[in-house]
């Protein structure tokens, strides 16, 4: 007889992305086999020479991330536009902006967080040194969510556009180079034994700012999408 | 079912234009509890367009939609408790079954707690088809997995376009009880239709488009 | 404040505004062009370091500064669009970004060229260059966005979203040169308490980029009047101009 | 418009199952020239699944379809002359406009020379959106340009899955004229729709599924 | 009365395919946007050091226009399937191995062609000198028709599956290697003044089994995927 209670509407739509990405599997493992693939073919367009991988490890890391990041951003909003379940998640008297921070999660937790746990070992693989490691955990565990926050933004602006994937990536990669460009100096500054303080605050600062903002930004533009 | 205020949704000036058409200009009507609205016209006349923007998802060029006297672009939230759509577009997930689509609906809305999912699908002639993916359903059981939410739902105003798409003669029937008792019970309605049905049990209004 | 958006935001208002400013500021543009070139190429003396190549820091550094204020303008007339409603401030926006884009690309180009004497390369992979370079791209994916939302109102809108967004990048290109010890030139000119720039070099710069703020806003106020035409043509105002000029 | 051969199409104990539900089994028919035959059935019975396995866009699970008594699946090429198919999709590409999507039509198929898009377009009533994107079209504009496409292509057989839907009376009344004067003519004609349209000038077959 | 010949059917296909493209302009300019997002990423990532920028270069590029290639290849028959316009190309009584050449041919002039003459100009901005030009155009020339041939097996094989997409760049990434890898081989060879005969035979062979085999393979595939 009344409307359930934020918490469990939020818990709700959690639940829900999470369970059609995990229904079909591809769809869940797709940008985590993207990110290798890219990874993979560093070294052999590089060669297997073990300093040069070493050096350009965490760089390779990062744009592999990124890209993986931002082709699957497309799919946060196409298909709730395309079956028109997004007008039914407009018309909701929850508040919108709480709705659209459960699938920002769902999505990082289906894109962001096993890509994280993939790198660290792909890390190895390119004989990135340990004390690297945790830097490089560090900034992607960061750097990750935010990715999947800004995208959002870019995922409501293009939804139903012709051709919106492309346009998306176009739209996003620019938001997400000071991030690429901090985490891969955090790393790199590791990698060197300097310190990483100051690189960690910046993107520190950026995950606040983009969790403040990006889910009202992204509601905003949705409204705007639809009419 | 439904709480002893009465509620009205009026519109004022509305206007729309397309393709640098002007559809409709200068509508203004009202419309209270136990009154069903029926929107008609030719294809492309606006109906559509219309029943978006009186859902608050499309803005009108100009004009205002009000409910209880509030502008729905300003306070939309206690609007938004009473207004159920059902659009051309089902609004269902293709690879989730009935059942969790129900589900879902019943989260973003205000529910009804005297009746459940797998009731309501059974009423729509669903029974057997509450696990299966909806991608693996055909047109019209869609559309009913799609209607059905209304019944899950607590909401006095329901507004639905084309409703009747794809249904077999069982499911019209269906869907047009199911719309005289809502009106009946005190609910208001939109309705867009090219279906030749007469709502005879019901006090009925018409706004022509398209002339 | 709100009364003069209110006067000047309303469409026909602002389109009269722009008609008779346009040719005023057309003539101050052409005069402080006359007056910065005739500074920075003649009367400036040569660098003592760079020669004559230093004088293209009078377009250089201009359409740097251009590139970032322009975006500065393009989001905050998005925002008043987007919460104000003002409809001028939608053409505003959507005006100024290929002009933006276009200044990103002449501090790009001048900055490459500018570098072969300096750097013995026309790029290298600077965070300031980089960031000018993102900046382009900024544009670029703004421009995208409205082409492929064709309803009008609607790409004023989603458009003003993502330059809101995108303002985040703005400090980030004006400070890399302090944040990242980089090639780049650090600042010079914007020092104020003591711009390490001799004065008779300065003065020109400053006129330059005059003419370039003023250069701006005349083809801003064209740019407008196009916009405002295409976007009230349906009004009765708009009709009653076209047919005048037909007749 | 068509030759003087007499072709047929046949199916043999054809069976479709789904969801391991078997929707037919054993279904064996015959359509000559001069019929309709129309296929009824509640909602899932599995109309659009016979109609897309008699155009060999589907495979059945068992038996086969016979055009001229030649196997469709091994000879298609003289099949494909004769058939034109409009399906629940539209088939027409949103960003080309009703023109542009008609040209491709008459390209892809056998054009009749008699009749050209832009009269086509005039019969179905768009006289005036023939060059604005089919994205910017209402749902019925959309569904007559698709239906269009059948009078600019000479084919014999006609298979319809819901012809009707989202159109206003207007559209409903220029279908069905069109498919009695083409079956009158010598054509063949498949439909599955739901709309309760009496052919009563024309020869009528019923095939009802889901019992 | 009669049906057009093959050769205007294959016209009309090809100018709906390259209109479609055109239209939307974002479509045609975003898997070159995405190349050059990608080029440029990477010195950013590697740092500015023209050594080993030069080095990496042919790399770089290739790397880049593998993954603008797979990005772009699901649009090549996605919006066809869904709008059912796949249907009726099937339905048509010309050959469809034909029909879909078209398709390739405008998905290539469409992407790999206007990328060839961009790598050329962003190979310049990395520093690679002018004798590895040539090769770097020529094999980019031989490669991307390659590409895009092998999508739109790809392609079709995915077609209107969930996540298609990204499933899609998964299956064809592989395959796209052997080309990359002569590629990569054939340009570096050039940059150190060896021959690169025996890459570019291997490439054309590539280029001829391609042209043979893919389309009638993409026509299967699209049957089989139908029904
Ligand atoms: C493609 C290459 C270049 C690009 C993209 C570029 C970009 C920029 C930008 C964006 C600014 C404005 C910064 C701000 O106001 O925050 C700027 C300012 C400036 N640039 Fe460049 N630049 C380039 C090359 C050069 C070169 C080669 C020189 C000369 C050595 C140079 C000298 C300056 C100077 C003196 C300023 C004014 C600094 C100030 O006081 O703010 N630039 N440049
Ligand atoms: N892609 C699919 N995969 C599996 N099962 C399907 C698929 N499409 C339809 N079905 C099942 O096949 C049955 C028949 O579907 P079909 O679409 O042929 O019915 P229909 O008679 O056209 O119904 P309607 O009147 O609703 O259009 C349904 O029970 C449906 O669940
Ligand atoms: N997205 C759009 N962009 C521009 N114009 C549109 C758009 N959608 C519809 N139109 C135009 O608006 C007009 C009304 O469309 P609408 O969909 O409201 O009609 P309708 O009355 O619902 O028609 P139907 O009975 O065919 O569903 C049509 O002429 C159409 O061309
Ligand atoms: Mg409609
Ligand atoms: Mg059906």
């Amino acid at each position: 007889m009344s409307l359930v209670s934020n918490h469990q509407a939020f818990l709700a739509i959690l639940l829900r992305d999470l369970r059609l990405g995990l229904r079909h599997r591809g769809e869940l493992l797709n940008p985590l086999l993207f990110f290798l693939i890219v990874v993979t073919l560093f070294p052999l367009a590089l060669g297997p020479d073990k300093l040069t991988l070493q050096q350009h490890a965490p760089a390779v890391i990062w744009v592999a991330a990124v890209l993986a990041s931002s082709v699957s951003m497309d799919m946060m909003f196409r298909s709730d536009f395309e079956d028109g379940s997004l007008e039914q998640i407009l018309l909701s008297p929850h508040s919108v902006t709480m709705l659209i921070m459960a699938k920002i999660l769902a999505h990082w937790l289906l894109t962001g967080a096993p890509l994280t746990i993939f790198a660290l070992l792909l890390s190895i693989l390119l004989y990135l040194p340990v004390e690297a490691l945790l830097p490089l955990f560090m900034s992607l565990l960061i750097g990750t969510p935010i990715f999947s926050l800004v995208g959002s933004v870019g995922g409501a602006l293009t939804v139903g556009l012709r051709g919106g994937g492309m346009l998306l990536t176009l739209l996003i990669v620019p938001l997400y180079m000071p991030v690429l460009i901090f985490s891969v100096a955090a790393v790199n500054n590791a990698l060197h034994g300097m310190s990483v303080r100051g690189e960690f605050y910046f993107l520190g600062a950026l995950l606040v700012l983009a969790l403040t903002l990006a889910p009202f930004a992204t509601a905003a533009s949705l409204r705007i999408r639809m009419g | 079912m439904i709480e002893h205020s009465t509620p009205t949704l009026r519109t004022e000036r509305l206007e729309c234009i397309r393709n640098d058409m002007q559809l409709f200009s200068g509508l203004d009507f009202q419309l209270a509890v136990g009154q069903l609205l029926q929107v008609v016209g030719p294809n492309g006349s606006g109906k559509t367009s219309l029943l978006r923007i009186i859902c608050g998802l499309a803005l009108p060029h100009d004009g205002t939609v009000y409910w209880n006297d509030k502008d729905i672009q300003q306070f939309n939230g206690e609007f938004l408790r009473e207004i159920s759509y059902v659009g051309y577009q089902n609004g269902i997930k293709d690879e989730l079954s009935p059942l969790e689509n129900l589900n879902i609906a019943q989260v973003l809305k205000v529910a009804r707690d005297e009746i459940s999912p797998t009731q309501v699908l059974k009423q729509f002639g669903l029974q057997g088809y509450e696990d299966i993916p909806v991608r693996k359903l055909s047109s019209g059981q869609r559309r009913r997995v799609a209607l059905s939410r209304l019944l899950l739902i607590k909401a006095r105003l329901w507004v639905l376009d084309e409703p009747f798409t794809a249904l077999d003669d069982d499911g019209k029937q269906i869907i047009k009880n199911m719309i005289e008792t809502h009106v009946n019970k005190g609910g208001m309605l939109i309705l867009a239709s090219h279906e030749p049905i007469e709502f005879s049990n019901c006090k009925t209004n018409k706004i022509e488009l398209g002339q | 404040m709100f009364d003069i958006l209110d006067k000047y935001g309303a469409p026909k208002n602002a389109y009269t505004l722009a008609c008779t400013l346009t040719p005023w500021f057309g003539w101050i543009t052409a005069a402080l062009f006359v007056a910065g070139l005739v500074g920075g190429l003649i009367l400036a003396p040569p660098d003592y370091e760079q020669g004559e190549s230093f004088r293209i820091i009078y377009v250089h550094v201009p359409s740097a500064w251009m590139s970032l204020f322009v975006y500065m303008v393009m989001a905050s007339a998005g925002a008043m669009g987007l919460v104000w409603k003002v409809k001028v401030a939608d053409a505003i926006a959507r005006s100024c970004a290929p002009m933006g884009a276009w200044f990103t690309f002449l501090a790009l180009a001048t900055g490459s060229l500018w570098g072969k004497p300096m750097w013995g390369t026309w790029w290298v992979w600077d965070a300031r260059l980089t960031s000018e370079l993102i900046l382009l791209f900024l544009y670029l994916g703004y421009m995208a966005l409205q082409s492929a939302i064709d309803d009008r109102r609607m790409a004023a809108r989603a458009g003003a979203v993502l330059a809101l967004v995108g303002v985040v990048n703005i400090p980030i290109i004006h400070y890399s040169v302090e944040w990242w010890s980089t090639l780049h030139q650090g600042p010079t000119v914007s020092k104020f308490d003591a711009p390490s720039i001799h004065i008779s070099m300065l003065i020109p710069l400053l006129i330059m980029t005059l003419a370039f703020m003023s250069y701006f806003a005349t083809i801003l106020m064209v740019r407008v009047r196009g916009e405002i035409l295409d976007q009230e043509r349906n009004t009765s105002w708009v009709r009653k101009l076209c047919e005048k000029s037909e007749a």
